[in-house]
């Protein structure tokens, strides 16, 4: 449909005669995905500090077992009473407040959550997935604007649910984001209700998220946007969605199994004979929790790809733009994607190698881990090799993309031999894990996500972060992140594990005197708990001139000079700036594939997707009015 | 610009929005379902013997249900046709009877549901069981005055605030050494339980509970997926009863949109459709 | 089949959808018949549970087939489906098959 | 194996006091040279990339970039490397360690039971038979259903909590179960863990301590509360004084039921 001048007014009186949008029909309840993804953005950013600032606290307890937490001590025993009790001096005077071994078992459960589905999940996904998607594939909208607004509500009412179970009596889920039953099922308080509730509504969100992406990619391509001239982030995108589309289910039918055994008493996964403070417990058993393990796993595997392939998709667009020059082996970078989105549903069970596992199964396990492992090597190489022979600008969207390669590389690599089962073994449990899964998910996919909000700030707001901050933020990111994270390696090693209320202090080394060697855990790793947890808190230092960034340039940043500030080639870039209501002034037609930088025989060293073949380009339409 | 492809079909994919929305939010169904039923074999698989009830639910009923659901089907296709043929009048009809048959199929499982938690089993501190409906129970009172009950309050109950504490419950039903003479009614031929009243003095009491979920592993997934599924009914019907009123509406304006969504509601509640048809042998008859 | 359709060539189909309808009907009278029968060895159901998911299959693919025009779709929706059912299959068999007895090491 | 390079100092790995930890480590040095080769290399080819192709040194982008096939090689060679890790070393030796098991007569065979937030030791005695198991016979004084009745149970040794003793140099049979919620029984100088978990009687482990001392039990499953307190003793004695630790147990025993 092509418009006419004429009927392209008449089509924006239209416009507005239906939405006069007031403040809330605006910013609140609004249908438009650009500012749904920003919604979405805001509080996914918020939670992840949230979840943050509980690590923090856990950092201290960790640092310093058993000592009062400063400043906030006494903040969190008005908060969560008893949860948080004092210690007393001598004299019997309270001096300070410390953390229970419940409540760091709670926040720990909690930190996993809220960064998995409430911080990176909705960042990287929806957030991202929202604003760039429906433009960059040249469509007005997403396929179901409605339902986008309810996804987004849904989350908002999952998080509050899930930040709610922190007052209520006994305080919140404290299973591990794992939940294993029966310990996530006995015992009487409420947290873990709330919990699987409050999974209940993400999940749901997610569920209808996904839909409307894959809907939106499949009907809404603009005209000769096929599948091979799609950028990679869509791609990305696609598969991330058929992975919480496929995966999530089961996760929610066993939340629903495991809910029935908390109120209903049912036994889904409770064994007979289970003896709890004493007592033979009242249930009927019959009951297996492997069966959770297996339900659990079954999305938590998918789950790990989720939070890395958009992180993957928004490196690949900055690097396209920054080296100026196409991505070295897209269709690989396609295949390698979908082979990973379909093995990734076939080989969870590599987190249950010592639930006592069998030859033939473990067997089957390790194999498709270690295949698994393939595609992200060849992704990664594609990535790199598309440096050479480029023109590199180290902007900072560019400096985070670079950094995000090896230490996607080191959380990449140390996932192998967590892969086969024995080393696993020996690993199993330790913080080698916790270093493995955050050099991906923290130095890797936040930098990617921070690497995406300074990309497409400009578009979403028509000015520029600034650039002297985004570079101070980024390199003590840099530094900190891995102070907090190599030295986990080093601990996991020396065999200290996770989910330590003490940091190890009960497990440290001894010399016997009998035959004089150390066992236990040497008091050097312990000591490296203290300078980790400084290296955590400088690491939040550093984020507050990235977050007064956010905000100042809102409204006092570097005007963008045009619509296309970071001369790319992708079609978000060829719309007004912030793009209207609807998107597009014009349907725009598609000519060629995504990367055409640096094209021999052009003017310019880019030629947008929607650049006519031949004769001039089309004008780039200027704001709406 | 515009959402295009609401009501036109696109081209290269030959379907409108809507249409695949629904059949992805279907297939994500299929995996919810799925591993309910992956839970449910292996829950049987692991049950130890004798402990697994067959036979326990009313097939009559069951059947009667799945002949509900399959006739709401045929009204759901009829009446999308209707629309195709532009017959409005006819439309309302067929969903009008849809409806009807949700809320049947709904209050035939209720009763089924009233049915499992007044039917009790008794394991007697012998080490034998009572199983049966509740016929009454008798509860004392301080002064040792009885009182006849009709439904069972627990060991014992208050009533402002006198204490009343159990003297006997009778139950309609039988006895049996093994549990497996209770659920497996078919695999012992040679002594026929024929039901009648049994009266248990609360003395000889070890454990009494009914047949609510927490009862077994099968009543916990009997319970897990027919809810579930029931659920799903009344969102079906939900949907299909807003297109039926209010949002019938939009014939007027738009006709073709009007008839996709018929269509979209109606594979849904095919799906549920779908899914019975599976509960049904699954849970009444194997 | 969908959307694009004449008047005509739906109510072509009417008769079959009642003849599906008709179907499923003689389909459920049948699996209740079937489970007064002992089918297979005598102490073990799968007989009767083979039986009773055959005629399930049946009824599901004459609802999902006609009912929900599957058999007339379009290629994307079978691929979807398709995927759908292949994790559908590799969550059930690998759960079953890693939680067999045989293949958890313990006491035997 | 890997005396000639040597990254278990690098890699810091606790001490060694089993038979078959050579291998767990073994395993885990030969993947971390793997990984340490592909860091370098990469790391190497990035920084020369990012440097030579900057934008003030290469103001002009080349629109092809690299023209090489280096890179499918060294995918096939990532692949191949790890395809012999897993044929070669950890397919076989997970089916060592967990489908030949020694026989019950030349081995030490114990029982651990798991519970918030203890360990309990049980040894078959003189007639290396365990007492047989009930769910009936569960009672608050008898929480593991030991049937009282049962003659094989008589002679059963119940150390206290968290005290387990083992000889030396003879393989060991551990037959782990858990009272309430999953447990994992970890011996890190043994290169031992496995979940302990309810429902699952008795599931078995096995190693040989090749080395007498005092050594920690650890709980690697989130447990509850106590979790980070759930350590035990695990005592590698020599042969005669395990014998006596057994004698002295067994004279207690009577004395000492669970709980
Ligand atoms: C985004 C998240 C993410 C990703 C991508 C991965 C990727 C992988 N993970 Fe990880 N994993 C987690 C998140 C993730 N994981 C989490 C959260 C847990 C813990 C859950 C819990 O218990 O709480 C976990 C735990 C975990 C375990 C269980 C450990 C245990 O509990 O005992 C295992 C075991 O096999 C494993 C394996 C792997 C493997 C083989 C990969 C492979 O896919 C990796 C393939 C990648 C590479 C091989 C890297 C290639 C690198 C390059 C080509 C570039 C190099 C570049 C330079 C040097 C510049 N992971
Ligand atoms: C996506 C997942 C994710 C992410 C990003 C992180 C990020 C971090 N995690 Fe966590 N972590 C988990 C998932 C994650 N974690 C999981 C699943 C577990 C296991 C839980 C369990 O055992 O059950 C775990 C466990 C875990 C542990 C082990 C606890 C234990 O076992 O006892 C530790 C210990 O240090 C830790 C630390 C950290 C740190 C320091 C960060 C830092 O990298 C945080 C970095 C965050 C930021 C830099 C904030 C960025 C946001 C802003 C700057 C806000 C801007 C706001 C506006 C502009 C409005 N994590
Ligand atoms: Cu026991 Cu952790
Ligand atoms: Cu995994």
């Amino acid at each position: 449909m092509q418009h006419t001048n004429h009927d392209l007014h008449h089509g924006h009186d239209h416009d507005h005669a239906h939405h006069e949008p007031g403040f809330w029909g605006k910013y609140v309840f609004s249908t438009d995905h650009k500012v749904i993804g920003i919604q979405y953005a805001i509080t996914a950013l918020v939670f992840l500090f949230f979840g943050f600032s509980l690590m923090m606290l856990m950092r201290w307890q960790l640092a310093y077992p058993g000592k009062a937490i400063p400043l906030v001590g006494s903040l969190l025993h008005n908060m969560l009473g008893d949860a948080a009790p004092g210690i007393t001096d001598a004299s019997g005077k309270i001096t300070g407040y410390i953390m229970s071994a419940d409540l760091y078992n709670a926040f720990g459960a909690m930190h996993g959550t809220i960064m998995v589905f409430l911080g990176i999940v909705p960042l990287a996904f929806a957030a991202f997935g929202n604003f760039v998607v429906p433009l960059q594939i040249g469509a007005p909208d997403m396929a179901f604007p409605r339902v986008n607004m309810a996804s987004y509500q849904s989350f908002v009412v999952g998080g509050v649910i899930m930040l709610v179970s922190f007052f209520i009596p006994g305080g919140a889920a404290s299973a591990g984001w794992t939940s294993y039953s029966p310990l996530a099922t006995l015992g009487s308080t409420h947290g873990q209700t709330f919990w699987i509730i409050g999974m209940v509504f993400l999940i749901t969100s997610s569920l209808l998220g996904a839909v409307n992406f894959i809907a939106t990619i499949i009907q809404m391509r603009a005209p000769g946007m096929n599948w091979m001239r799609l950028p990679f982030f869509v791609w990305a995108q696609f598969v991330t969605a058929f992975l919480l589309l496929l995966a999530f289910p089961p996760l929610e039918a066993a939340a629903v199994m495991q809910l029935m055994d908390k109120v209903a008493h049912t036994s889904f996964f409770l064994p007979t004979g289970l003896v709890v403070s004493g007592q033979l417990a009242n249930i009927s058993g019959g009951g297996s929790p492997l069966l959770w393990q297996h339900l659990f796993w079954f999305l938590g595997h998918p789950e790990v790809y989720v939070l890395i392939l958009p992180a993957m998709g928004i490196v690949c667009e900055i690097i396209a733009n920054n080296t100026r020059k196409p991505i070295w082996g897209y269709k690989s970078l396609v295949y390698s994607t979908l082979a990973i989105g379909f093995l990734s549903f076939i080989v969870w069970a590599h987190h249950m190698y010592l639930t006592g596992m069998g030859t033939k199964i473990s067997t089957f396990f390790q194999t498709t881990t270690m295949i698994i492992s393939i595609p992200s090597v060849i992704i990664l190489t594609c990535f790199f090799i598309s440096l050479w022979g480029g023109s590199i600008r180290f902007n900072t969207p560019m400096l985070f993309c670079l950094a995000f390669l090896p230490m996607f590389g080191i959380g990449g690599l140390t996932g192998l031999p967590l892969g086969f089962n024995y080393s696993d073994l020996f690993l199993h449990d330790t913080y080698y894990v916790i270093a493995h899964f955050h050099y991906i998910v923290a130095p890797g996919t936040i930098f990617a996500l921070f690497a995406g909000i300074y990309y497409w700030y400009p578009k979403a707001t028509g000015r520029h972060m600034s650039e002297f901050w985004g570079k101070v933020h980024f390199w003590l990111s840099f530094l900190f992140m891995n102070l907090i994270f190599q030295p986990m390696f080093v601990q996991g090693m020396a065999g200290l594990n996770r989910r330590l209320y003490d940091g190890g202090a009960t497990y440290a080394g001894v010399a016997d005197p009998a035959t004089g060697l150390v066992v236990g855990i040497p008091q050097v790793f312990l000591d490296l708990n203290k300078m980790i947890s400084h290296a955590a808190w400088a690491l939040a230092l550093v984020q507050i001139p990235f977050i007064i960034n956010f905000f100042w340039s809102m409204k006092n940043g570097k005007k963008v000079t045009s619509d296309n500030p970071w001369e790319a080639t992708t079609l978000e870039w060829q719309t007004p700036t912030p793009p209207p209501h609807g998107n597009f002034l014009t349907e725009p037609h598609v000519y060629r594939g995504p990367y055409e930088y640096s094209v021999p025989g052009h003017g310019k060293d880019f030629t947008p997707q929607n650049e006519p073949e031949h004769g001039a380009p089309q004008p780039i339409p200027q704001k709406a009015h | 610009m515009e959402i295009p492809y609401t009501v036109k079909p696109r081209p290269d994919t030959g379907l409108y929005n809507a249409k695949v929305g629904i059949w992805l939010f279907l297939a994500s169904e299929v995996m919810l379902f799925g591993a309910l039923f992956s839970a449910y074999i292996l829950l049987r698989v692991g049950a130890s013997a004798g402990t697994w009830p067959h036979g326990l639910l009313n097939v009559t009923l069951g059947t009667i249900n799945t002949i509900v659901l399959i006739t709401s089907s045929i009204t759901v296709v009829m009446a999308w046709v209707s629309l195709k043929l532009n017959q409005f009048g006819k439309f309302k009809m067929y969903q009008a009877i849809t409806l009807l048959c949700a809320l049947a199929f709904l209050g035939i499982k209720s009763v089924e549901y009233k049915d499992k938690f007044s039917h009790y089993q008794i394991i007697k501190k012998d080490g034998t069981y009572v199983d049966g409906h509740m016929h009454g129970a008798t509860y004392l009172d301080k002064e040792g005055k009885s009182r006849e009950e009709h439904k069972f309050h627990g060991l014992s109950f208050k009533e402002n605030n006198v204490e009343y504490s159990l003297k006997e419950v009778v139950l309609n039903g039988i006895e049996a050494a093994q549990l497996s003479e209770i659920n497996e009614p078919h695999k012992d031929k040679e002594h026929k339980h024929e039901h009648k009243n049994i009266s248990v003095p609360a003395a000889e009491i070890q454990k009494i509970n009914n047949y609510g979920p927490w009862h077994n592993t099968y009543m916990a997934i009997y319970f897990t997926l027919t809810g579930l599924h029931a659920l799903h009914v009344i969102g079906g019907a939900l949907v299909i009863g807003f297109l039926w009123g209010p949002g019938a509406k939009m014939w007027r304006t738009e006709p073709e949109r009007f008839t996709n969504r018929i269509e979209v509601s109606g594979l849904f509640w095919h799906f549920v459709d779908l899914v019975w048809i599976f509960l049904f042998p699954v849970l009444y008859l194997l | 089949m969908s959307d694009n359709h004449t008047a005509h060539d739906v109510s072509k189909h009417v008769r079959g959808y009642l003849i599906v309808f008709g179907a499923l009907l003689i389909g459920t009278v049948l699996t209740v018949w079937a489970s007064h029968f002992h089918f297979g060895n005598k102490d073990s159901n799968v007989g009767n549970i083979v039986v009773a998911l055959i005629i399930a299959l049946t009824k599901a693919f004459l609802v999902a087939g006609y009912f929900m025009h599957l058999i007339s779709e379009k290629k994307l929706i079978y691929s979807v489906l398709a995927f759908t059912g292949f994790f559908f299959a590799g969550l059930m068999f690998l759960t079953l098959w890693s939680m067999h007895p045989q293949n958890i090491v313990h006491f035997k | 194996m890997n005396q000639y390079f040597d990254l278990t100092k690098l890699l810091q790995l606790p001490i060694l006091a089993s038979e078959h930890g050579k291998h767990v480590d073994a395993l885990i040095i030969w993947v971390h040279w793997l990984m340490i080769a592909l860091f370098i290399g990469w790391l190497a080819f990035f920084f020369y990339a990012i440097f030579r192709f900057r934008k003030s040194k290469n103001p002009k982008a080349d629109y092809t970039g690299a023209k090489t096939h280096a890179s499918t090689y060294i995918e096939v060679a990532v692949a191949v490397v790890e395809g012999v890790l897993l044929l070669g070393l950890a397919i076989p030796l997970w089916a060592k360690s967990v489908d030949k098991y020694p026989a019950e007569k030349d081995a030490t065979v114990l029982r651990v039971t798991a519970e918030q937030f203890q360990w309990n030791s049980r040894y078959p005695g003189a007639d290396g038979i365990f007492g047989k198991q009930d769910a009936k016979f569960v009672a608050a004084d008898n929480l593991l259903g030991y049937v009282a009745a049962d003659p094989n149970g008589k002679d059963d040794i119940t150390p206290p909590f968290g005290e387990i003793h083992v000889p030396v140099n003879k393989p060991v049979i551990v037959y782990l179960s858990s009272k309430d919620v999953i447990h994992s029984f970890q011996l890190d100088p043994m290169r031992v863990t496995q979940d302990a978990i309810p429902g699952m009687p008795r599931i078995p482990t096995q190693f040989t301590p090749i080395r007498v001392g005092k050594y920690l039990i650890t709980c690697a499953q989130l447990c509850g509360s106590g979790h980070s307190t759930m350590k035990g003793n695990f005592v590698v004695d020599t042969a005669e004084d395990y014998q006596k630790w057994l004698l002295e147990k067994s004279k207690s025993t009577s004395a000492t039921t669970f709980e």
